[in-house]
């Protein structure tokens, strides 16, 4: 073992190999011969699209280990040709981000710091507040007797990177519900 | 610039970084030409070469990532190439101080030295993977070997040296007679690599792309190793007595002699701008004592050398100026490197020069 | 043993028994739109960490200021007025009149004549160049050269690598590199600002850190590679899978192209004609001449302007090249100082006698 | 856009904010293609343009209009495709006036409610009179505002009662719509153009020649416009002038024609087709408003009449099948399948007056989504201050941003103007999903859906909102089981059964499936729709989103098709699904000639082959696929039917592209340049200075600059316009947490031109503060000449550039800095309600602003000096008395109406 790998010392890889200024294979680390991109190692690769702007690039996510190790352009994609722009490049960065939160935080009324509270409960309050408040805030009819079925108590804001079956799911609750102020950053 | 009474409440304009203040000063006098980006043609106050355009005074090359401990150990190199040559010399001419006295000097200093780069090192725990190949074209590698075969003779050397100042105490059984044994050859073997070692320095600072250094490739090796025998000739005449010291004063005026003639003649010969460094600021500072120093030193040695606190004082000075000399050296490369200007203008200046001599096949920009 | 300078096939020079063509970019900065897909999407592949200390530098659209360890693709932006196009289309259609052949000997004469008697288009008041720099992965590589451990060596692929698991940080192939694109990393992030948010929380996680719970956010995670000299690998590992390398598989605008480095020189004498051909004399390729002082560049680019402008060395000469020479004169100086040490000697050894 | 031979972008940044999708304008300019940008600013687009043209911000109208002017008079115009395919010829009602003749004003403004009745517009009936919309003219422009009913019409063209309409096909008529457009814009000359946007006549021509050489058979020229657009008092008219000027050229419905809206987000065109939207309803049906559509009779008539042509005829089989896809079984026949279970809006509800009702304590509860208000809309300080009044805010998002955390670290803490003890709100930050932890679908911007498969599960406490709001529903239904309030019987009787997964949560295939709809009786039932003129109105089917009909189609997710490159097809159609049917170019009947021949051999795409009978080519025919070019079916048919072999817009109830928009707009039928709400520049055109339907906030904490003519003008002397950067995502929510992108782009930062630098003392790199009459921030200065003193009206007008994508507060960002949109106020175009944000009045000063109380009397002594108070820009009508520069010559007798075609589909690049 040890003598194997004396053999390959590179000085004596030098010499043996012609290469004797040392500059290619004879100075090549065990590491580097070895070497493979995550790439072609993931467990598996996802076809996905762009979370940024509007073009709808194509990416693929390499998984390893049930985490995201890259997300690069889709060449398959008509659309960008595998290409993408300085955010869709950070696209990986984005799913790990050093400032991510993964936990639910609540801040009380008057509180100064943020809580810690587990979903299920956090996502009862909110249906609680939800409710409490199109009860307070409830408009049967309009001045003129017009039906207006609704409370103006409720108001939504959402981001245009939701998925269009989310927003259909959001919009049809809300509808239902008598929520009319559901807005998006479509507008902003 | 005022905006009204709330100036007060402004926050304090910061300090400015480490690197906001780095960016500023190497811009220097081309940030008041770059401040419209590269854009060189207009609003040119100071600049001398209506030519010279960067790119917002950044520098073009990198310079080495070396601490001062890399400068320590070019003197250090060189007081130990030195030292190893004089206890050669005591050996054969049969000067045991002054043959004590260098070889423990030489192993001190490469010792030191050693360590000085080691530490310099990104990381130092793979510090033996220098001799983990033999890079004929990298004065790095050449010079580890040469730093490693010299340091084994100067450390057995100086370890017989040790063993008898301690009265043979040192706990070495039976190797001590291999050791005696060792001991003459180990001595020559240190000198044969003790020029090189002297040497080499000069090399592995030309062999960059940092415009002073590379420019002083022709002469440097001579500044180096003329510095080096000056320092250890200086050294010897510190540490031993007058009466073996006759070879060391010796060497220390040729080396001083050497020195000053091959840094004038190296100045002379650099592309003028890219010598520049060598006589502006800290550099030109401690390049202009250490030629006073060199020139003291020598002078010192030749009208006193034979009292031994003239000797003392003269060997110090030339210490000193060695010192000087490596430092001054350093920090004009490092300085070099980080103004364009140093690299632009003599490189516009030789293209230009091999244009007009008809040669218009060697340019890297082709149309 | 290798050659120290002129043209030359690299990887044979280097040993190479596998014969792969020479892989190379060529960066047309004349469609660069300065989006910097290119510096994200190699610090994604490369795991590199985040650079600079987070302030403006107010040089244009650039706040990453030069290639570096961390940035192996930089975007340089300049802006310039008439005179400084005037003078780029003066300098161009110079170096168009120099007749030089882009190649000795090699046939180059069409794209010799191209723009010469073509009538330039009106100068514009204004443009802003946008120039996307790397490492030039050089014919005769200084950093390589110097290099002592062999940490640094050229590929099957003609490309140069640092190996990071051998370098062990001297910093001489920083000096080495004509080009300024090599550079050791620092151990440390800058030291936080008067701002929130843990800087070291900042540096890119390593693969397969925790998440997923609160002790991801608290995992301070080290600069990966400290003390290491880096620079741009022209994505070897990718390449030994026949991928694209990162930044010219994201370029949006295929200003980064990856190929065999003879077919990207060819694009690259193609398009200059073209640009000529429209007036547009200040175009002028970099790194296309096997002739210059490194040998010709693996990375060769389009440039509109003179190097210099977008921090590129004129006239850069590979230090190695002058080594034998130098070599020569230390050999000369240590057999002075020998000579002079045993004049000493012999001389105080006489006096000695006497 | 590929296929382009001129590209204009204008009131966008391409090449800086779509670098990809730029890659097809790089690749037109490589085929030789003319490459122009018009923009303040000289940007990275500019850089690879063949020419930058730079322009005050707002005043593109001008512009166009001027080359609109500029193709009639020198008839330069695609005459058969006019006359064959643009309501050119339509008459108009004659009681209509123009601008011409009304001091800028069109006929039947309000001046007490500032609303158009907008009956007067309308076509000429032969029977006498216009004709109405649907339901009578009752409709007054006040109610179309109210509903944002430019955008309501997004898909296409409102409704008309029919489709009968006069026409002159010799164009002499002053009533036509070709005369009326020629009058209208005839003073919109070089020297308009000059004195107004600041660009010269050499520039103008450039452009006008680029533009009027690279249209006709043969070529065709692409516009691409953004935000710099739709962010105006009258943002959706600058679309239309470009949409009348791309009609006039004949680039609409062509390979490398159209008008791209370049949109931001990644799903902004889905989330207005299955639309978060206050005024919507999936599919660009209206939500029902109190009084108009108290029945679903009213409400489908106003919808789409039976008898105009096209498809939204049909409108009432797409209401029905909505209806029946959310309360399934509950909705039949006899109760107007639950008409009655939407809620009904009797005025705005946007944002901006959410934001105003909070700050009234009459919204309690608000959902912030993946968006950042905080930061993100205009007059931040103001949107903060409403946050503060809510009674609970459910954050959802994947990091801590600043709409999270301002009650800790706001700006209105810093300034002491809020305590976090004070403030009673109750927060809830719910961690979100990334792209990569769910599936779901994103439309992109040329109305391509496409799946996105999920990679991992969310980590830690994440959730995805499907599951968020599904889970949500499940409580809300849960809680109420009990009720029999019939309030809660929308609730109670909604369809929520979604097959679940493992985790239980619902599988977004079967949402999507629900869009798509199904057929619910007869042989199919059960089996899924394939087209939406499947879908009936007699309740056997049902249907999400009739316009996403087709997505689903044979029970197969026709959006998560992925063969490499799009297939063989030049439309390259099998990647992922266009709306609708799956059609890549809109309106492609336009590529043929009238006889239905390619226009020419290089423009083809669409043709009639006459031995098959049918139309075929490189796309989905957006045309009944066996109407003969010629065919003139009886027009009484209504719908689809009566569309003739000659009518491409196939969504216009006339079939026609409109010139002239008979209805539909709120503030006006042709474009008109008006200023912006502040502006030191006074409107040459007409004394009327800014546009009268503009939707005003006059509020203390919403105060404009004095505009010209004003006392005051010069406290806020300078332009500023807000924009994006490429190293950055908007409100900074997806990029600032970034390590990569911040360092790209690390610190907030203004762009001035050298000459602005000098006159105020600004140094490059160092920091400034800009002033509005809303707020100060302060910014670092980068000084270019990619900033253009403008020489409007004689006198200079410096621009200020603002990136918008940095704020205060927030947790863990890795920068953070003073958010452009605090000083911008809230003034809405009254057809989208969208904000202006592209031009504002400010003062600028170098060194940084002061903190604490001292900024908000910075911000108050400004606003002293000037004078301004709440009526400041807020009156209606100009007075036309006032001094103008350009007094408008005495006018014509008023000719009569025209037409346009609102084209908001865009085309293919």
């Amino acid at each position: 073992m040890a003598r194997r790998s004396f053999l390959q010392w590179p000085v004596l890889r030098q010499f043996r190999s012609g290469d004797v200024l040392g500059r290619g294979p004879a100075v090549t680390s065990p590491h580097t011969r070895a070497l493979e991109p995550r790439t072609a190692t993931a467990d598996r690769v996802v076809q996905s699209i762009c979370p940024y702007c509007a073009v709808g690039c194509g990416q693929k996510v390499y998984v390893s280990g049930e985490k995201v190790v890259q997300i690069e352009g889709d060449a398959d994609s008509p659309i960008s040709r595998g290409r993408l722009c300085p955010k869709g490049s950070a696209s990986e960065q984005l799913v790990n981000a050093p400032g991510r939160q993964y936990q639910v935080r609540y801040r009380p009324p008057h509180g100064t710091q943020w809580q810690s509270l587990d979903r299920d409960t956090a996502i009862d309050m909110i249906a609680d507040r939800f409710l409490e408040t199109r009860r307070r805030t409830w408009q049967d009819t309009d001045e003129s007797g017009s039906p207006l079925r609704r409370t103006w108590g409720v108001a939504s804001l959402g981001g245009a990177t939701l998925d269009n079956e989310e927003n259909y799911l959001i919009k049809k609750l809300f509808t239902a519900a008598g929520a009319v102020q559901i807005e998006n950053q479509a507008r902003i | 610039m005022s905006v009204s009474e709330f100036d007060s409440l402004r926050p304090p304009e910061p300090a400015g970084g480490k690197r906001a203040k780095r960016r500023r000063r190497s811009g220097g006098g081309a940030r008041s030409w770059l401040g419209r980006g590269a854009d060189g043609g207009r609003d040119m106050p100071v600049v001398p070469d209506a030519q010279f355009t960067s790119y917002y005074g950044k520098p073009v090359v990198k310079p080495a990532p070396w601490g001062e401990e890399v400068a320590a150990y070019l003197f250090l190199g060189g007081v130990a190439g030195g030292s190893g040559l004089l206890a050669a010399g005591g050996q054969l001419t049969d000067r045991p101080k002054l043959r004590r006295n260098a070889r423990l000097s030489a192993l001190a200093a490469v010792g030191l030295g050693g360590v000085a780069l080691v530490k310099d090192l990104g990381r130092p725990e793979r510090f033996l993977n220098m001799l983990r190949t033999v890079k004929l074209t990298s004065p790095m590698s050449l010079g580890s070997w040469i730093l490693s075969a010299f340091s084994a003779g100067a450390g057995v050397a100086a370890a017989n040296e040790i063993d008898r100042m301690t009265g043979d105490r040192l706990p070495l059984g039976p190797l001590r007679k291999v050791l005696r044994a060792l001991e003459k050859p180990a001595g020559i073997e240190a000198a044969v690599f003790a020029t090189p070692l002297a040497a080499y320095t000069a090399v592995l600072l030309a062999d960059t792309a940092t415009p002073t250094w590379n420019e002083a490739r022709q002469d440097l090796p001579f500044v180096f190793v003329s510095s080096a025998s000056l320092a250890s000739a200086g050294l010897a005449m510190v540490t031993t007595p007058v009466a073996e010291t006759g070879p060391a004063q010796r060497l220390a005026v040729l080396g001083v002699i050497g020195d000053v003639t091959a840094s004038r003649l190296m100045h002379r010969r650099m592309d003028p701008v890219a010598a520049e460094p060598l006589h502006h600021g800290k550099a030109g500072t401690m390049l202009r004592w250490s030629e006073g120093l060199a020139i003291a030193g020598g002078i010192g040695t030749l009208l006193g050398g034979r009292k031994r606190p003239v000797a003392v004082a003269s060997g110090l000075a030339l210490l000193a100026s060695s010192v000087l000399t490596r430092f001054g050296i350093f920090e004009a490369g490092i300085e070099s490197a980080k103004n364009p200007k140093y690299t632009i203008e003599p490189q516009r200046r030789r293209l230009a020069a091999r244009r007009a001599a008809g040669i218009t096949d060697d340019s890297i920009t082709t149309a | 043993m290798g050659q120290l300078s002129g043209p030359t096939d690299p990887a044979a020079d280097a040993h190479w028994d596998i014969n792969k063509p020479r892989k190379g970019f060529f960066t047309d900065t004349s469609i660069c739109i300065g989006c910097k897909a290119c510096e994200v999407a190699c610090k994604e592949w490369n795991r590199n960490p985040r650079d600079g200390d987070l302030e403006l530098t107010g040089m244009s659209y650039d706040n990453t200021v030069a290639l570096g360890a961390s940035t192996w693709r930089h975007v340089a932006f300049v802006e310039q007025g008439h005179d400084a196009i005037e003078r780029a289309r003066e300098s161009g259609a110079a170096l168009v009149s120099l007749g030089m052949p882009a190649v000795r000997g090699g046939g180059s004469s069409e794209t010799v004549t191209a723009a010469t008697d073509t009538a330039p288009p009106d100068t514009p008041e204004f443009r802003w160049l946008m120039a996307s720099d790397v490492c030039k992965h050089c014919t005769h590589a200084g950093c390589l050269d110097v290099c002592p451990t062999g940490a640094l060596f050229r590929t099957e692929f003609s490309t140069v690598v640092v190996q990071a698991d051998v370098c062990n940080g001297c910093g001489t192939c920083v000096a080495g590199c004509p080009f300024g694109v090599i550079e050791r990393r620092s151990d440390g992030t800058v030291e936080p600002k008067t701002k929130r948010g843990n800087q070291n929380e900042q540096q890119p996680a390593a693969i397969g850190a925790n998440r997923g719970g609160t002790s991801a956010k608290s995992a301070k995670t080290q600069v990966p590679n400290a003390g290491i000299a880096q620079k741009c690998t022209l994505c070897y590992d990718r390449m030994v899978d026949g991928q694209t390398p990162a930044c010219a598989k994201t370029c949006p605008t295929t200003s980064i192209k990856y190929g065999d480095r003879a077919d990207m020189v060819a694009q690259a004498k193609e398009r200059v004609a073209q640009l000529h051909a429209q007036g547009m004399t200040e175009a002028r390729l970099y790194g296309a001449n096997d002739n210059d002082g490194v040998g010709g560049t693996g990375s060769v680019f389009l440039l509109l302007d003179e190097p210099e402008v977008y921090g590129l060395p004129p006239d850069p000469r590979v230090p190695t090249a002058d080594l034998p020479q130098m070599f020569k004169r230390a050999g000369l100086a240590a057999a002075g100082m020998v000579a002079a040490a045993a004049l000493s000697f012999v001389k105080s050894s006489l006096r000695g006698r006497r | 856009m590929a296929n382009a031979d001129c590209i204009v972008l204008q009131g966008g940044n391409m090449a800086e904010c779509h670098p990809v999708g730029f890659q097809w304008v790089s690749e037109a300019k490589a085929r030789g293609a003319v490459v122009i940008h018009v923009d303040p600013r000289f940007t990275r687009t500019s850089a690879v343009a063949d020419k930058h043209i730079p322009i005050r911000a707002g005043s593109d109208v001008v512009l166009l209009g001027a080359v609109i002017n500029h193709v009639i008079s020198n008839d330069l115009w695609f005459r058969e495709y006019v006359l064959a395919y643009t309501n050119a010829a339509t008459l108009v009602n004659p009681d209509f006036r123009d601008t011409e003749d009304l001091h800028g004003l069109f006929s039947g403004f309000d001046p007490e409610t500032g609303h158009y009745d907008t009956s007067t517009w309308a076509y000429a009936d032969p029977e006498g009179g216009g004709i109405d919309r649907p339901g009578g003219p009752d409709e007054h422009g006040a109610e179309q505002s109210d509903r944002a009913a430019g955008e309501a019409h997004g898909s296409g063209g409102p409704s008309l009662e029919h489709a009968k309409v006069e026409r002159d096909e010799t164009l002499t008529d002053p009533r036509t719509v070709f005369q009326i457009l020629k009058k209208h814009y005839a003073r919109y000359t070089p020297e308009m153009v000059e004195q107004l946007c600041g660009i010269s006549a050499e520039d103008f021509g450039y452009l006008a020649d680029a533009v009027t050489r690279n249209s006709g058979r043969d070529r065709t020229t692409c516009f691409g416009y953004a935000t710099g657009w739709t962010q105006h008092t009258f943002g959706a008219q600058f679309i239309r002038t470009a949409a009348i000027l791309q009609l006039l050229l004949g680039n609409v419905g062509r390979p490398g024609g159209g008008i791209m809206a370049l949109r931001g987000h990644a799903s902004i065109q889905g989330s207005t087709d299955i639309p978060t939207l206050f005024n919507l309803l999936p599919g660009y049906l209206p939500m029902p408003s109190a009084g108009r559509h108290d029945t679903f009779t009213d409400y489908v008539n106003s919808v789409g009449s039976k008898k105009q042509k096209g498809y939204w005829a049909d409108a009432d089989a797409y209401a029905v099948s909505l209806l029946k896809a959310w309360w399934g079984d509950k909705a039949t026949a006899e109760n107007d399948w639950c008409f009655d279970y939407l809620p009904r809006l009797n005025g705005p509800a946007g944002t901006y007056q959410t934001t105003v009702s909070m700050l009234a304590d009459e919204v309690e509860g608000y959902f912030v989504l993946g968006q950042n208000p905080a930061v993100g809309s205009a007059n931040g300080r103001q949107a903060r201050m409403a946050m503060s009044h809510l009674k609970w805010l459910v954050v959802r998002d994947l990091n801590l941003i600043e709409s999270a955390t301002w009650w800790q670290d706001g700006p209105e803490i810093e300034s002491g103007e809020l305590r976090t003890e004070d403030i009673g709100t109750e927060v809830f930050f719910l961690p979100a999903a990334t792209h990569v932890e769910k599936a779901g679908s994103f439309t992109q911007t040329q109305r391509l859906l496409q799946w996105r498969h999920k990679a991992i599960d969310p980590p830690g406490q994440c959730q995805s909102d499907l599951d968020f709001f599904f889970e949500l529903g499940q409580r809300i239904r849960a809680k109420l089981a009990d009720s029999d309030d019939p309030r809660d019987r929308p609730l109670l009787d909604l369809t929520w059964d979604y097959p679940l997964d493992d985790d239980g949560n619902p599988d977004p295939e079967s949402v999507l499936a629900e869009i798509n709809g199904r057929h619910l009786t007869g042989d199919k039932a059960g089996q899924p729709l394939s087209a939406y003129t499947e879908m009936r109105a007699d309740g056997s089917t049902e249907g999400g989103c009739w316009i996403y009909t087709g997505v689903y189609a044979d029970g197969i997710n026709q959006a998560a098709r992925r063969v490499p490159g799009g297939g063989p097809s030049p439309s390259q159609s099998e990647w992922g699904w266009a709306w609708p049917a799956d059609r890549r170019i809109l309106y492609n009947r336009a590529s043929a000639d009238p006889d239905g021949k390619p226009w020419s051999k290089r423009k083809s795409y669409i043709w009639w082959d006459a031995e098959a009978g049918k139309w075929v080519g490189d796309d989905v025919p957006d045309f009944p696929v066996d109407r003969a070019p010629h065919s003139m079916p009886d027009p009484d048919l209504g719908g689809p039917a009566a569309l003739t072999g000659d009518d491409p817009f196939i969504m216009q109830a006339d079939g026609k592209g409109w010139l002239y928009a008979p209805s539909g707009l709120v503030d006006g039928p042709l474009p008109t340049h008006y200023e912006p709400q502040e502006s030191p520049v006074a409107n040459s055109l007409y004394p009327q200075q800014q546009s009268p339907a503009r939707v005003m906030f006059p509020r203390e904490d919403n105060l404009d600059a004095p505009s010209a003519g004003d006392f005051g003008v010069d406290v806020y002397p300078y332009v500023f316009t807000t924009y994006r950067l490429t190293e950055h995502h908007t409100a900074g929510g997806m990029s600032r947490w970034l390590p990569y992108l911040s360092e790209l782009q690390p610190q907030m930062f203004c762009e001035v031109s050298p000459q602005l630098a000098a006159e105020r003392g600004l140094v490059n790199d160092g920091w400034a503060t800009i002033i509005s009459p809303r707020a100060a921030i302060e910014a670092k200065v980068l000084v270019s000449e990619r900033m253009t003193p403008l020489s409007i009206n004689g006198r200079t007008v410096h621009q200020i550039g603002l990136p918008y994508h940095w704020g205060v507060g927030g947790t863990d960002a890795i920068v953070s800095g003073d958010a452009a949109n605090d000083l911008m106020g809230v003034t809405l175009d009254p057809n989208t309600q969208i904000q202006e944000s592209k031009a504002g009045s400010c003062d600028i000063q170098p060194g940084r602003r002061p903190r604490g109380e001292a900024l908000l009397e910075l911000v108050r002594e400004y606003q002293q000096r000037a004078r301004v108070t709440v009526e400041t820009d807020n009156i209606r009508i100009t007075d036309p008395a006032r001094e103008i520069i350009d007094p408008p010559p005495a006018s014509d007798p008023p000719p009569p109406p025209g037409a346009d075609g609102d084209e908001p589909w865009g085309s293919r690049w």
